[in-house]
């Protein structure tokens, strides 16, 4: 019973703690990490009409933390006039992806089929990254939405990784991986990921060998993507709440070290 | 570079047979090759192959025997995540088959709940053979090898359940662990339990690292278990593996006074 | 109210009553989650792949070699007749097969290669120490020697591999922090929703 | 010839297309090619005979009229109505499938992952202790990483977040690079004794 108390006096405490301060509005400035940094620089100086493919390696369970760093990064390369081959490589990202994809289009007002298209999900995830390696429209025959993917004006001028600048991987788990091993390995192509915050350390080796290009990660990550487009956006609206969230599990943490320490030091001196 | 090669046979179309840019792969795959080759002849021929002492599997004998003395039990849990053909259970059922022979000589209870009514039938048998060996086939009780929900959290909340109710002196963690290992290996914590945990998650590594006393990290898991079973195949493998580690080391090593020495040099770039 | 947003409030205020304890709404969401989750992941791969990659191009391209695929794929299903249950290794087996040969030179590339090198970096740069290239190289080599099995841990070796572990430790520690910030990150974004979308409490 | 057949298979395929990894002929490339596409066909069948056995289990757990019978009517109520709906409305944009998905599917998986934070709350009271060397270390860098990732730990000091990324970019990255080679030289070695046919898990389980 004292157990579940206390486990309630935490849960009610976490909640309250990230409630209240997710309704309270400061702007904070977030200095950009370098890795951040490099992802921005990367796709602002990148010639207009380049082709990037975003790929959206995710469950629907990372959502809250993914959508932030994609809206970000598929914002400023709309902005940018980049051309986008959106697709997934999880089923439960493909709905997720176009949904992010078209709605970012409608706010740049770039058009389906020549600015941007979804080609949708492929099972398989090693084979498919393989095949585009040859041919990306023999991957994908057909789009998102039914249309015979090489009749699309987009499509005309692209045919393997040879016509992609970049691939951002939009993950939540070791899809970028399979990108860097295969694409990257393989075909020489150039990966730079958008990543929840669990995932980063992972993914550290990759970036100091420079096979992964660039990071974003975690809603930290997309705040200062967001500051540094200078458009706010999920990220910096979480701040708060997510600087308050450490906080308090900081204190949980000593807090808890303490009695542990106390206690062991009274059952050491009977 | 291979192209360019073709080209200058004439044959533009056909591309080379031996892609030159990969040419450092294909050495160190044969290198490799040999070496894997080698461990499984050498473990195969009978020559002896110790493994060094891993303090989690220390521990095993110090969990059962603490468990017999208060008149206790000891929990043993493969995880949410895997199924049978995972590696990592496959290593857990080996180490499974060494503590089930423990508690049946010290006639202990051995409970064991799962996510997966195929590893409950695996599980079941592993335990009745340890008990026929142990020479007390009558202390093996199917009931307490038990298949619980397939959901994570509703399997999370059931083990959560049975440790804060049964108070197991001892508690195995060991296999595919998600988000679950958290739970489990907190409240195991609480009521003072010896835990021995061992995943190849890193995330779940650094819950596991903090709350449970013993921590088998990734590879040392795969480790007992071939140590434990005597099995050939991940034996030859264990070894083979610390040869090449040897190698690396030496590599990074000559490389690294190399390149302080001739910093125009670059050959161990590949 | 838009029902959608309604339909996701209530589904997700279901899902959070679990931390109150596990009870029978709870699982019944969770139930519900799991048939929808199967039952998505069913239609994608259909359309996806039997009909974009394997109909289609059969029926209509005239593309017969895709017929050796086709029975495999449907040797699969011998799983569950005791009899024919061994025809189903032969599928399994081709993937499995297909998949190792891959990995074998694209793992020794990308993990063990290519992270070699990138180990490599000089001590001394330009007349002055680079103190992170001998941190690298230490740790890397510390921590395969923790991982360094066929020898027991003392002398030489024990104190490399004790320095491995506090490496490993410090990864593990970055870990820790950065999952603890995604798992917030996630229950902010939930926060978000219900009090964005579903209370109108933001605007 | 039951072991015999998917061991030759595997052998075959193995060899293949470990080979022409290192090939750039147009031979090579198309089979190699192929073999992706027979690849990714087979791989959607197992998801079927996965979803099989997922109906073939349900329906046995309520014809035993267990206790969790109607979960298990709830399931597989949720599991027919995602084709149904496909096949009635299709699954382009505002068909009632992608409804489903975006209000029911994803909202659902996003909480249950948010529970998480409860746990990782409750956990750091009760479970995370500095009891030993390795313990500490691990915890102080958590903390570390902690502090420097949130905006105030700029206020506070520069040097704070410098901290963070030094200690992510070298000691720690040094550690998980050697658990990369660990994990790249064991799957390797698996890989080969897989395709050698000495490992032959995969062979059971039925």
């Amino acid at each position: 019973m004292d157990r579940l108390r206390t486990r309630w006096i935490i849960f009610s405490g976490l909640a309250i703690v990230v409630i209240v301060s997710y309704l309270i509005t400061i702007k904070f400035k977030t200095a950009p990490s370098p890795a951040t940094l490099k992802a921005y620089k990367y796709l602002d100086t990148l010639p207009e009409k380049s082709v990037v493919i975003f790929s959206f390696d995710h469950e629907a369970s990372s959502l809250p933390e993914i959508q932030p760093i994609a809206l970000a990064m598929l914002r400023h390369a709309f902005k940018n006039d980049l051309k986008i081959v959106g697709l997934s490589l999880f089923a439960e990202g493909t709905a997720i992806g176009y949904d992010l994809l078209s709605k970012t289009a409608r706010e740049y007002d770039r058009q389906y089929g020549s600015d941007y298209i979804f080609l949708g999900f492929k099972p398989q995830y090693i084979s498919a990254i393989l095949g585009m390696g040859e041919s990306i429209k023999r991957v994908f025959p057909e789009d998102y939405l039914g249309n015979m993917t090489d009749t699309m004006p987009i499509m005309l001028g692209i045919d393997s990784y040879d016509n992609i600048e970049m691939v951002v991987s939009i993950a939540d788990g070791d899809r970028t991986v399979q990108w860097v091993e295969y694409a990257g390995a393989r075909y020489n192509q150039k990966v730079m990921a958008g990543l929840t915050a669990a995932m980063i350390t992972s993914y550290d080796p990759y970036l100091s060998s420079e096979q992964l290009y660039a990071v974003v990660g975690g809603l930290r990550g997309a705040a200062e993507y967001e500051n540094l487009l200078d458009k706010r956006g999920g990220g910096s609206r979480g701040m708060l709440a997510q600087s308050a969230a450490h906080l308090y599990i900081l204190a949980l943490v000593i807090v808890g070290n303490i009695i542990y320490f106390r206690n062991r030091r009274r059952r050491g001196g009977e | 570079m291979a192209v360019s090669a073709a080209a200058s046979d004439g044959n533009v179309e056909t591309g080379s047979w031996l892609n030159i840019d990969t040419l450092p792969t294909l050495i160190f795959s044969l290198i490799s090759l040999l070496i894997v080759l080698y461990a499984i002849w050498s473990v195969k021929s009978g020559r002896k192959f110790t493994i060094r002492e891993i303090p989690g599997l220390k521990a095993v004998d110090e969990a059962v025997g603490r468990a017999t003395e208060m008149g206790s039990s000891i929990l043993y849990t493969p995880g949410w995540g895997g199924d049978i053909q995972r590696p990592t259970t496959i290593a857990s059922m080996n180490i499974l088959s060494s503590v089930a022979t423990r508690t049946a000589e010290y006639d202990c209870r051995l409970i064991y709940p799962t996510h997966d009514p195929v590893i409950m039938a695996v599980a079941q048998e592993v335990v009745k053979e340890s008990s026929i060996k142990a020479g007390h086939p009558e202390r093996y009780r199917a009931d307490d090898i038990f298949y619980i929900s397939s959901s994570q959290f509703g399997y999370a909340a059931a083990v959560d359940g049975i440790i804060s109710r049964e108070k197991p002196a001892s508690i195995f963690l060991l296999g595919t662990f998600e988000a679950e290992s958290l739970i489990l290996a907190e409240t195991g914590n609480s009521i003072g339990s010896i835990q021995i945990a061992g995943t190849d998650s890193t995330i779940q590594l650094a819950f596991f690292i903090v709350a449970c006393d013993y921590t088998l990290i990734g590879e040392e898991l795969f480790a007992a278990s071939g140590y434990l079973s005597g099995n050939e195949s991940i034996l030859s493998s264990v070894k083979a593996q610390d040869i090449i580690k040897i190698l690396i080391s030496l590599f990074i090593i000559v490389a690294m006074i190399w390149a302080t020495i001739d910093p125009s040099s670059t050959w161990w770039v590949f | 109210m838009d029902i959608g947003i309604l339909v996701a409030g209530i589904l997700t205020l279901a899902v959070f009553s679990f931390l109150y304890k596990d009870n029978p709404v709870y699982k019944a969401a969770e139930s519900w989650l799991i048939g929808l989750s199967v039952g998505y992941a069913l239609v994608i791969f259909w359309q996806t792949t039997i009909i974009d990659l394997l109909l289609v191009p059969l029926f209509s391209e005239g593309r017969l070699i895709l017929i050796i695929p086709f029975l495999l794929g449907l040797m699969m299903f011998s799983r569950f007749s005791k009899k024919t249950s061994w025809l189903s290794r032969i599928p399994i087996a081709l993937m499995i097969g297909a998949g190792a040969g891959v990995a074998i030179p694209a793992m020794l590339y990308a993990r063990t290669l290519k992270q070699m090198s990138a180990s490599v970096m000089p001590i001394i740069e330009n007349g002055s120490l680079n103190i992170e290239a001998p941190v690298v190289a230490l740790g890397v080599i510390s921590t395969l020697a923790y991982f360094y099995f066929s020898r027991e841990h003392k002398g030489v070796m024990g104190s490399t591999a004790r320095l491995g572990t506090y490496f490993l430790m410090i990864f593990f520690g970055a870990t820790f922090g950065y999952t603890v910030m995604s798992r917030m990150s996630t229950f902010i974004g939930r926060v978000d929703f219900l009090l964005t979308d579903f209370l109108h409490l933001i605007k | 010839m039951r072991t015999k057949i998917p061991l030759v298979v595997c052998l075959a395929f193995g060899v293949i297309m470990f080979a022409q990894y290192f090939s750039n002929h147009t031979i090579a490339r198309a089979v190699y090619n192929n073999i992706l596409e027979w690849w990714q066909i087979i791989f959607a069948f197992t998801l079927f005979v996965g979803v099989a056995a997922f109906i073939k289990n349900n329906l046995k757990s309520i014809s035993l009229g267990k206790k969790d019978t109607p979960y298990k009517i709830v399931s597989l109520i949720g599991l027919a109505l995602m084709p149904l709906l496909a096949i009635i409305g299709g699954t382009r944009i505002g068909s009632p499938f992608l409804w489903s998905f975006e209000n029911m599917l994803a909202p659902m998986q996003a909480t249950v992952f948010s529970l998480l934070a409860f746990f990782v709350a409750s956990a750091s009271f009760r479970g995370f202790r500095a009891r030993t060397v390795s313990a500490t270390i691990l915890l102080l860098t958590a903390l570390i990483v902690l502090i420097g990732r949130i905006p105030l730990a700029e206020m506070i000091s520069e040097s704070l977040p410098k901290t963070t990324f030094w200690i992510q970019s070298y000691p720690s990255m040094a550690a998980r690079r050697a658990i990369l080679i660990g994990i790249g030289l064991g799957s390797m070695t698996t890989a080969l004794r897989v395709i050698l046919g000495i490992e032959r898990t995969y062979l059971r389980g039925e």
